[in-house]
């Protein structure tokens, strides 16, 4: 595919072919997919290639000397050659899989934070948080007698510097932090995030669950002591995900699951650890999702990151745009499209988020309501929910203008504006 | 899925009607029901007298299907006795679960029937059944403070 | 298909045809999978499904008011109650969705051990336990100042009645033990042990993980506290397992992970949970995982247990009878068919085991050798590694034949036997 | 794959041999070696004189892989300098490994080479090596004793 020569409406038609759920109709009307912070669809090249390994090549690896078992163990570590070199990993064995950004972030929690994070320590979280980066944090306070300290953001959804100097400081032992909000699409300032806590010698969890599917990954320019993130919401099946963490943090860190093939040798009373990354990788491994996490990188770089910047980046502020000239929808966070993803929420006037999705769902547009897993946020901007239309660059600019005409409908199916 | 069954001019009216949607004064009980998934808050307030329910009213965020079933519902159970209102409660979870569809015995539920659409949505049963199950909560700790 | 009318030779090349992998050549020669205790092949019916999901029906499940999230909901519900029904718990939130045994495992011993298991308390274990059964509770053993004390098998593989009267005592809190042994096939006497258990007010977690591909389960009729298996041992994907747990014992237990989906109400300092099972299932689910699972039940109930029973018993018998007539051959556990299922280990005189799998994987032939992550029951039997050839449903009698024919030329291989 | 590159008459042979499968007296050094995915388990014994391996032996439990390359190893080893015997393990460690394919360079290995073809066999790679990164500890640890 020579992406760079189409407009970028050619491009994302091209793009969609390869998406089969996109030919589906929804209440008669042609499905317009717009909850991709949620989980993203999948295009036939992934689906392919996982197929392809369980009619081809299934067994279970590290555990034979047999040839199909070799095989599928040469998948799966080249899925985590792939990974590491995606996210510009310094070392192959840095990469753990996981079930997805939650057992991560929980790992993350139980064998750092139960270990390493003592009475009076602060752990500081932005108020953005998605509960899954949260609430294990909440435990270990609870647990350690630690201190949860919160970001808070500003009106535009960004944090501001100085609350981040003030309330990073010498008692700051763990920071953790999405890199893209799940709810107002903000990018956050997370290298200045990073100086600071190292600054500080506190270690940084960074949650790219929002960013990894927009934003090209470097653990190691960003200098990030831990990152995670889901296969789900970048093209890949559900079940698989990831944990980066820096070798010697990783190295320091209890093992967090126990059983099968994270051990060396297993006595009646006592058992040693396999050396990384085997140490957290308990039980048998989804290598199929493996496979499938690789072929949705490979997939994405194929695109490439920066066709999907720029295919991205003219959806969101056609979206805001539009939007905007809606004088009862209030958009929260950013409305230009700097410093942001295509993550908007809004809400519209005198009509329930909830009730909002169900009316646009009977035009065939899907878009989530709720607390979108962020309650103290919710709090915080004082509203209990909001709607959100989250692109993905395989969306296109007639799903957005539909997107804005079934909104035009919603406070007339409430009794308001007459009928 | 059809948006006039589910949108009618029913819940349009009930939605935004203000008639129960108050505090009430020396409430037996105050109970608050949460549907954590959509944010919806209804706070139900019940006042008994002689067996029956002398007053019932809402206050709260939420969906137009919630406030609207909130109200819908006390306007039906205010002056019933206590056993037919809980029958009514009853009745109405019952048919938006699917579990009764005898459409003669749903009479009983008069304008209430206006959401039985919502069974076709597994999405909004919790918006429809949150002010029910919050009102059989108040009336039961309003009975348990009596005695 | 009528499966009846058929001899079981008929039966099983009927079956074979819903497997394409085994189309496949194996270093020239067709495959011969014999490691089914590891994990087993999928047919065609369950990677439908699961392509059928992502291409048509994929959302993030509970989560959204629009069609398809609703759609993904339902099916993951109804996965749900399909599993509910195929083991007859009484209660659909007694069905936990996890990765796979270890995880459901580990569940377990974090949420339940840690709390309920005290100081100077008996966990008692078989020695042929799986790692993943064996080692979180060592580690739960070590946090609680508890004791671990196991049952050992006799020369058939057996544990015996004596043995399981003596160590159940009034000290005992947990019993954890697998219904089939991974490494001997042995069926152990679990209706005994959880009775015996239960005489004393300890709580049985059962590892049905080599059991439920073979054997019907039905948690009610044994009165059992916790069960697991993992799905891609019953011909499910990678990536999804379950955990059965009596809905009393699940209430009072605390959550394990924490995140999205599994709570009630966040607050900035404090957070409270959902009712079972969400409760237990943080983070985004595998909807295509336990989809794939549903859709194995399906299958595994099409065949019927009585077709796989009746099949698996001929073939082992078949095998056992075969590689006993190789005088180099020592069998471990029983060697007659009874109280076991198709798992044989064995060893060759003179040689490793790992060199028999390579030499036997040259003729197409897989089967596994090493301590199948039983270390202690590896030294409780004197050996440091055994060969292990597993059956299922869909082995052939002529694979058998090839196995006990390449495993005559073993010897020679290494110079023995003369060339 | 063709067995008769792996299983070779020479691996036949050192398989079974003797030689060197002993205990050694005074070590100066004993070292613990284990594979534990297959269940290896090789003790290896160096004595050092004079800047030289004097000796060497194994003992413990393997495959043929494990123990014909013990045995090649402490043949070839016995008698050379510490720096060449370090150097021939880095070989062939660098050989199975795949990182060192230069004939030439590998024809210092001798009958060692017999084991060329585990490389394409990547679960037997550490049943290979095993002794060789056992044997370097082992001649590093004597080596700290002596200072
Ligand atoms: C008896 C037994 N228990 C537990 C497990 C662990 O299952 P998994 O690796 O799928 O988590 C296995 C298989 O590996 C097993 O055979
Ligand atoms: C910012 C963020 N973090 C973490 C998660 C959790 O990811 P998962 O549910 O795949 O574990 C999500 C998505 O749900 C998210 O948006």
């Amino acid at each position: 595919m020579q992406l760079k020569e189409l407009s970028t409406i050619e491009k994302i038609n091209k793009i969609r072919e390869d998406f089969p759920i996109f030919s589906q109709q929804i209440n008669g009307k042609p499905l317009a997919y717009l909850d991709n912070a949620a989980t993203t669809q999948k295009p036939i090249q992934v689906l392919d290639q996982i197929n392809r390994y369980y009619k081809k090549f299934n067994a279970n690896p590290h555990r034979g000397a047999y040839t199909l078992s070799i095989k599928a163990t040469n998948f799966y570590n080249m899925a985590r050659k792939n990974i590491k070199r995606f996210i510009n990993a310094k070392h192959t064995e840095e990469i753990i899989f996981t079930r997805g950004a939650t057992e991560a972030l929980n790992l993350i929690a139980y064998s750092y934070g139960m270990n390493f994070i003592n009475e009076g320590d602060e752990i500081v979280l932005s108020i953005a948080e998605h509960h899954s980066n949260l609430v294990p944090w909440q435990q270990i306070a609870l647990a350690k007698k630690a201190k949860l300290i919160y970001l808070y953001t500003d009106e535009n959804g960004q944090i501001s510097k100085d609350e981040i100097n003030k309330k990073i400081t010498n008692k700051t032992k763990l920071v953790a932090i999405a890199q893209v909000s799940n709810v107002l699409g903000t990018v956050f300032p997370v290298e200045h995030i990073i100086k600071k806590a190292h600054k500080h010698n506190a270690v940084v969890v960074l949650d790219m669950a929002q960013s990894i599917p927009h934003i090209k990954a470097d653990v190691q320019e960003l200098d990030v002591d831990f990152a995670v993130f889901s296969g789900h919401k970048m093209l890949a099946p559900m079940g698989i995900g990831v944990l980066y963490g820096k070798k010697d943090l990783l190295i320091k860190m209890p093992p967090f699951l126990f059983g099968g093939d994270m051990i060396d040798i297993v006595k009646e009373q006592s058992t040693t650890f396999a050396p990384l990354p085997q140490k957290f990788e308990a039980g048998t491994q989804n290598v199929g999702g493996a496979i499938g996490l690789s072929a949705a990188i490979d997939y994405l770089e194929n695109i490439g990151y920066d066709n999907i910047y720029k295919i991205e980046k003219e959806l969101t502020s056609y979206a805001l745009n539009k939007l905007s000239q809606n004088p009862n929808i209030s958009i929260f966070g950013s409305k230009n499209g700097d410093d942001r993803t295509g993550v908007i929420s809004f809400t519209v006037k005198d009509v329930h988020p909830h009730d909002v999705s169900t009316i646009l769902d009977a035009d065939g547009i899907a878009i989530r309501s709720g607390h979108h897993c962020a309650h103290p946020l919710m709090t915080h901007c004082k509203t209990n929910a909001t709607c959100r239309a989250s692109l993905y660059f395989y969306n296109t600019f007639e799903e957005i203008d539909r997107l804005a005409e079934s909104l035009l409908t919603v406070r007339k199916w409430l009794g308001f504006d007459k009928r | 899925m059809d948006l006039n069954e589910i949108y009618t001019q029913v819940i349009a009216e009930h939605c935004s009607s203000t008639k129960n949607r108050r505090e009430i004064e020396n409430p037996d009980a105050y109970i608050e029901g949460i549907n954590s998934s959509c944010g919806d808050e209804l706070r139900i307030g019940v006042k008994l007298e002689n067996g029956k329910i002398k007053d019932a009213a809402y206050t709260g965020v939420g969906c137009a299907i919630s406030q609207a079933s909130a109200s819908i519902m006390t306007e039906l159970v205010i002056g019933k006795t206590i056993d037919e209102a809980k029958h009514l409660a009853e009745l109405f979870i019952g048919m938006i679960k699917r579990e009764i569809t005898d459409e003669s015995k749903l009479e009983e539920l008069d304008e209430a029937i206006a959401l039985q659409n919502i069974s076709n949505m597994p999405a909004r049963v919790k918006c429809a059944t949150l002010a029910w199950h919050t009102f059989e909560e108040a009336v039961d700790t309003a009975l348990s403070k009596e005695q």
